[in-house]
């Protein structure tokens, strides 16, 4: 069982994190079973499982929480979320995590930040996702090598017509825009 | 009377078995809530007459609490289920009559629960607070008609209660 | 039957194949898809990760724009499945986000009720508003002695609930069973294809392919069926790559289930967009149902 | 004549008077509430000194109506009900204030504390006015017993009855008493034999004299009240005679339907279509399962009736109604297992080799299918490795929220005999090891030493999908072993699921026949969970066993006889109090509109067809006063809480509004 309340009594990491979930508050009632960390795919890769996160942010350890790679390590399977006794939302709370940790800059050793960002500056430019330009940039920019690998593969895509060389753009894009700016503007406010 | 120092004056209606006795419970485990609700105890909340509630508020009550054993756990097997239908029947009245519906709020809580019903209390007492003195007498007095139209609403309200769906 | 119909950015190109057999599943059991009105990308996982009202918004937009006429909104992919049902759901279970929502909506003049549209999955459309007798009423080439896979992935069974189980599905394979086909009851039919891994951590994602592919070959399954276009893009698109990683030989076709339907309903392979999988299911179709078609 | 209060007010040492001025307060009300004669406060109101204090004043002062602003009424309202009793006053013009628990012990300030004391004294002491003297009524009490449910609890509060003389009716569902202690192999901690200890009890009860047994029978309707409860049972059709039937067994033995037994046997054995459960079975009379009988499905065989060496064999037998009547009633109807196909990545049903504890239990015991022997579904090959999985369906908001109590005890056990009986290497699979009765801990030390694996985690999913050569053919338990927190995956060839203790399908409809509710999950809810574990809120029905909550066997045997010893004490006495809080019905004034009859959950109130009004049947009424609140007319009176005595509470509980709407403040 975590608690609320944390050795120095000031509002608590536990609490922020509750803020930023939906349904976060069940968070409270993780009994340390560990299903969450025993049904994940990538969980024998995960620095820390998801049930010792908890225990962590109830320990009001921010940074070594928000510099886990363990948010990173999700795939957003839901398995955790549906097996967990307790109905804490886990994948969810990783969503939160992740937020946090690119909003502090403390995302460390992985690319998913990196290709976030780009997937969703390509949404905002186009409205559609482009897979090429997507590739192209995210990997041009991050994984050069990993760039070249992907070579084979890109050519059999395009012969079968997989592979568009074009964006798609949306026709309304000002309006899409504005609703982006204006949630934007929301979120910051709050 | 300045907000600040508003204490409401609150009655709650408890039944003998469970909430009665959660707070019994909250009184043994010394959890502390705003002393503002005066406790009376109902052998169950079925036996809560819509017109318990509108007689204390008439009397100056600034709420009612009304609390009951949980659904599915009455002590006289489903009485409690009685309560709710009274209890919706009663927030439309109130609604009616210019009474804002949350000063009445109906709390499930079983013999175990002391904590949770401290908590409701609280509530309760906050919500109160926020929407400031009911000063239902000295309103009567203002307006004769009001009365009768309590007096119509409670008849006609008592008689559509109870037929069986 | 007409549906309000959000495609995904996928089914314009890489899973074009998807496409096509969906629309020609459509064509023969007689319901229309009417696609949303310039609708946008869903934001997949990635919009999530980084910012959630406006990748609520982003998503919300889409359903602001289905015909006021509508009420069910079909997906044929998972995750834009997910995230049109997850914001709807959100704006109804929590009204302060929707109005936040609604907010940044009325920006571009649009407004949506959480709940007006009832968001669905393909599968779930076929399986239930069909069901069995009108499926089995268009098969005109059974699909007997083929042993396929059908593979659920993650987000359409979970983490919303609806009549399916979360770990077990059984949709897909009763429709199979329906077409003649041989169902493989393989235990990984719900696990993770490696999401967007592929694109950040090739280790990790190889293994999660793995997984899957090494299982449907333990069952001896002909190929795999999904339902989408990432799953897909990751079992196929990157087998080869699985193969040279591990040292494997896996030659598994991944196949999308309309396609499959389209075969049984005695369509012709090329309008259903075989061909434009890596992994060719030329071979195994001629293998098992050849023989079929003639007699 | 205006009546003459005496007010106390108790100190309750410094419980009450720390954060309430009681001093005050007994001032306050003396000058302050009408009729009030003598207002006094005392350090302890309950001591002999302060019980014969108001005793005095009673007869000195002449009181006719006691207020005493104490404790819970829960606590101390027969002690002063009795001291009014003594001194001539009827008890039920006493009435108790709540100060400690309501006031003093959950308020912080003296001052906010005193004026709500004040206005709940006034409460009292305008109800106290209206207040009625009542007199308490008695029913003689039939010393016959029934006693539902011949498992565990059920035996052992039956047999209590009978050897100390009383009637027992003893009914089971099953053709056999024994109930699932009769499945088990072992017991925990001290590994006793559990049809050793069990079959004694059970043929005791099977012989006798004070106890009938109806076997194969089940509650069918309960009228009437404590005292003199009137119950129908249905004696299921067993199609052989009872009292010709000698138990020699030929007719099962000669019968040539075999068929999976889904009950007693888990599944794992057979059983023929006539049958008794087990070889120890009381009573040894068979019944025929006619739903596989080739008899009654195909109208042909009849080997058993050729082969009875005393014509006991009666296809046309039928059902038969039993109508008994007795005081009280024990329910112990017990529990059933968790479905563990619920949980589909544990594999139950899927995978050959994961089984439920109640399989494994009839694997490990020596009458069992396999007389014992550990093997794996095939039937032959002894596991080399099992995994016990703990919490299958327990404490899990999806399932059961609730801990079954008793499932690690039962895996330390079972773990026991795997490393008594096989080679196999044996691991625990737990969130938290709840040990904690006696002798238990001291158990799982022994599993400790005998090298029983523990992993520390609630398992994700068991799977038969390998990963590599050594996973191969195996099944495969992964989790995270939360104490290295690593995911681990733990090849094994046999699962055991320690499923979940839940409540009886159909415990909620036998509850609302006998007049007792279910708590949320299911169970009995008893009349105080601490002070009154085996008695329920009806008079005369008490609760014995895991029907109340999961519990072992000592604290079923333990309940069984705190039962038998509450009935006693009601037999014993020979008649019953009733509290005289019950509803009556003014028949000049009703209007016959009949809404009052269908809102009674116990049929209390009778519509007279020839005076075209309702009335209450006092015996039957529980006092709850739902049918008061609901009459249109007005006409229903609750003794003791009638609407004049709730008003006038209402008024004293507000006494400072009224004031000061009176005299409007200025400010």
């Amino acid at each position: 069982m975590i608690s609320k309340s944390n050795e120095s009594g000031t509002s608590s990491f536990l609490e922020e994190v509750i803020e930023d979930t939906p349904g976060g508050e069940r968070i409270v009632h993780c009994l340390q079973c560990g299903s969450c960390g025993g049904s994940c795919p990538n969980g024998a890769d995960m620095q820390y499982t998801p049930r010792t996160l908890f225990a962590m942010i109830n320990a009001n350890q921010r940074e070594a929480v928000l510099s886990a790679n363990t948010m990173w390590m999700c795939v957003s399977c839901y398995l955790c979320t549906t097996r967990c006794p307790q109905n804490i939302p886990i994948t969810d709370i990783m969503y939160a995590l992740k937020r946090k940790a690119i909003a502090e800059k403390l995302a460390k050793g992985t690319d998913a930040p990196a290709l976030a960002k780009t997937f969703t500056d390509l949404l905002d430019k186009y409205g559609r996702s482009f897979e090429l330009g997507l590739a192209s940039r995210y990997y041009l920019l991050n994984r050069p090598v990993a760039m070249l690998k992907m070579g084979p593969m890109g050519l059999s895509m395009f012969t079968r017509g997989r592979m568009s060389l074009l964006p798609t753009k949306i026709k309304n894009l000002e309006q899409l825009r504005a609703i982006i700016h204006k949630a934007r503007e929301l979120g910051d406010a709050s | 009377m300045s907000d600040d120092t508003f204490e409401p004056k609150i009655v709650g209606f408890m039944c003998n078995w469970c909430s009665y006795r959660a707070a019994d419970l909250a009184g043994s485990a010394r959890i502390k809530y705003p002393p503002n609700v005066r406790i009376i105890r109902l052998m169950c909340s079925g036996r809560i007459d819509p017109a318990f509630v509108l007689k204390a508020l008439s009397l100056g009550a600034d709420g009612v609490m009304l609390a009951g054993c949980h659904p599915g756990e009455c002590h006289y097997v489903d009485q409690n289920y009685k309560a709710m239908r009274r209890y919706y029947m009663l927030k439309h009245t109130l609604k009616s009559l210019g009474i804002e519906p949350e000063r009445v709020q109906l709390v499930w809580a079983s013999a175990a629960e002391g904590q949770h019903l401290a908590e409701a209390i609280e509530k309760l007492v906050a919500d109160v607070k926020k929407l400031g003195p009911l000063r239902w007498p000295s309103n009567w007095k203002d307006n004769e008609d009001r009365l009768e139209a309590l007096e119509s609403i409670v008849k006609e309200h008592e008689e559509a209660l109870e037929v069986e769906s | 039957m007409k549906y309000a119909y959000y495609p995904g950015c996928s089914m314009e190109c890489n899973a074009a194949a998807y496409e096509v057999s969906t629309q020609a599943v459509a064509r023969v059991l007689g319901f229309e898809l009417a696609e949303i009105d310039d609708w946008n990308c869903c934001g997949a996982t990635e919009y999530f990760s980084q910012d959630e009202l406006t990748a609520c918004a982003v998503v919300a937009r889409n359903l602001a724009l289905v015909d006021s006429r509508t009420d069910q909104l079909v997906a044929p992919c998972a995750a834009c499945y997910l995230n049109l049902a997850k914001t709807d759901k959100l704006m109804t279970d929590d009204p302060e986000m929707g109005r936040k929502i609604n907010q940044a909506l009325a920006a571009g003049s649009l407004h949506y009720e959480g709940g007006r549209v009832k968001v669905r999955h393909l599968l779930d459309v076929i399986y239930h508003d069909f069901g069995e007798e009108k499926i089995r009423e268009k098969v005109v080439r059974p699909l007997d002695g083929l042993r396929v896979a059908p593979y659920y992935g993650c987000q359409v069974v979970r983490p919303i609930k609806g009549d399916d189980s979360t770990e077990y599905p059984m949709q897909m394979d009763e429709m199979f069973t329906w077409l003649g086909a041989e169902v493989v009851d393989y235990p990984v039919k719900a696990h993770c294809c490696g999401g967007h891994m592929t694109q950040i951590s090739e280790p990790q994602a190889f293994e999660l392919i793995r997984r899957l592919l090494q299982s449907a070959v333990d069952y001896e399954a002909d190929m795999i069926l999904c339902m989408c276009p990432m799953c897909q893009l990751n079992l196929d698109a990157y087998q080869s790559r699985v193969n040279g990683f591990f040292n494997t030989n896996f030659s598994m076709p991944i196949i999308y289930f309309t396609q499959m339907l389209g075969i049984a309903f005695g369509l012709d392979p090329k309008e259903l967009g075989f061909g434009k999988e890596l992994v060719a299911a030329e071979p195994v179709l001629k293998a098992k149902l050849t023989a079929k078609t003639t007699t | 004549m205006a009546e003459r209060i005496g007010i106390y007010v108790c100190h309750c040492g410094s419980n009450i008077a720390g954060t309430v001025d009681v001093e005050e307060v007994a001032r306050w009300a003396g000058k302050n509430i009408d009729d009030v004669i003598v207002a006094k406060d005392y350090k302890f109101m309950c001591s002999s000194l302060g019980q014969a204090m108001i005793e005095e004043d009673i007869k000195k002062e002449g009181l006719t109506r006691v207020v005493v602003a104490a404790c819970s009424p829960h606590l101390h309202e027969k002690t002063f009900r009795r001291a009014c009793e003594n001194a001539g006053l009827n008890p039920y013009l006493f009435q108790m204030t709540n100060l400690r628990e309501h006031v003093s012990w959950v308020c912080n300030d003296k001052v906010k504390g005193t004026a709500k004391a004040k206005a709940m004294v006034a409460a009292s002491a305008e109800r106290v006015k209206y207040q009625q003297p009542l007199t308490p009524m008695y029913v003689d009490v039939n010393p016959a017993t029934l006693v539902v449910g011949g498992g565990i609890a059920g035996l052992q509060a039956a047999l209590e009855l009978a050897d100390a003389g009383y009637k027992v009716y003893l009914v089971e569902r099953e053709p056999s008493v024994g109930g699932h202690m009769a499945q088990f192999d072992k017991t925990f901690p001290t590994l006793d034999c559990s049809a050793c200890i069990l079959t004694p009890k059970m043929s005791e009860a099977g012989q006798h004299e004070n106890i009938t047994l109806l076997t194969y029978s089940e509650l069918e309707e309960v009228s009437g009240s404590v005292g003199n409860f009137k119950v129908k049972i249905r004696k299921k059709a067993r199609y052989v005679d009872y009292d010709k039937c000698t138990g020699c067994g030929i007719c099962s033995e000669k019968c040539p339907r075999k068929i999976v037994d889904e009950g007693f046997e888990a599944g794992l054995g057979t059983r023929k279509a006539i049958y008794t459960p087990f070889p120890q079975a009381v009573p040894r009379v068979p019944v025929i399962d006619t739903e596989n009988c080739t008899y009654f499905t195909r109208g042909k065989c009849q080997v058993c009736s050729k082969v009875c060496p005393t014509e006991a064999i009666d296809y046309e037998q039928k059902d038969e109604m039993v109508e008994i009547e007795v005081g009280n009633i024990i329910l112990a109807t017990g529990w059933k297992l968790f479905d563990c196909k619920k949980i589909p990545q544990y594999g139950y049903g899927r995978l050959a080799n994961v089984f439920t504890n109640m399989e494994f239990e009839r694997l490990c015991n020596a009458a069992g299918p396999t007389n014992g022997k550990i093997v794996m579904r095939d039937g032959k090959t002894e596991p080399k490795s099992i995994a016990i999985i703990h919490c299958v369906g327990s404490r899990d908001v999806n399932f059961n929220e609730g801990c079954s109590a008793v499932c690690c005890m039962a895996a330390l056990k079972l773990g026991h005999l795997i490393l008594e009986k096989t080679k196999a290497e044996v691991y625990s699979f737990y969130i938290d090891m709840r040990t904690n009765q006696k002798m238990y801990e001291e158990f799982y030390q022994r599993l400790l030493h005998e090298g029983m694996h523990f992993v520390r985690g609630k398992v994700a999913e068991v799977t038969d999908a390998a990963r590599n050569p050594n996973e191969q053919g195996k099944l495969i338990v992964q989790c995270e072993d939360t104490l290295l927190g690593k995911q681990r995956r733990i090849p094994v060839d046999m699962v055991v699921l320690m499923g979940a203790i839940e409540p009886q399908a159909d415990a909620k409809e036998l509850g609302l026949k006998c007049g007792i509710s279910c708590s949320m999950a299911g169970w009995y809810t008893e009349r105080h969970p601490k002070l009154d574990p085996v008695a329920t809120m009806t008079d005369g029905v008490f609760v014995a066993g895991t029907c109340q909550g999961a519990k072992d066997i000592p604290a079923s045997v333990a309940q069984g006889a705190a039962a038998a010893a509450r009935v006693q004490g009601m037999i014993t006495k020979g008649k019953v109090m009733i509290e005289p809080i019950v509803a009556t019905i003014n028949e000049e004034a009703c209007s016959g509109c009949r809404i009052c009859n269908n809102l009674c959950p116990y049929n209390a109130i009778e519509y007279l067809e020839d005076k075209g009004v309702s009335r209450v049947i006092t015996a039957l009424c529980k006092g709850c006063g739902t049918c008061v609140a609901a009459c249109p007319a007005g006409v229903i009176s609750a003794s003791h809480f009638n609407n004049q005595q709730v008003f006038a509470e209402i008024e004293g509980a507000l006494w400072d509004a009224i004031a000061e709407c009176r005299e409007p403040e200025t400010v």
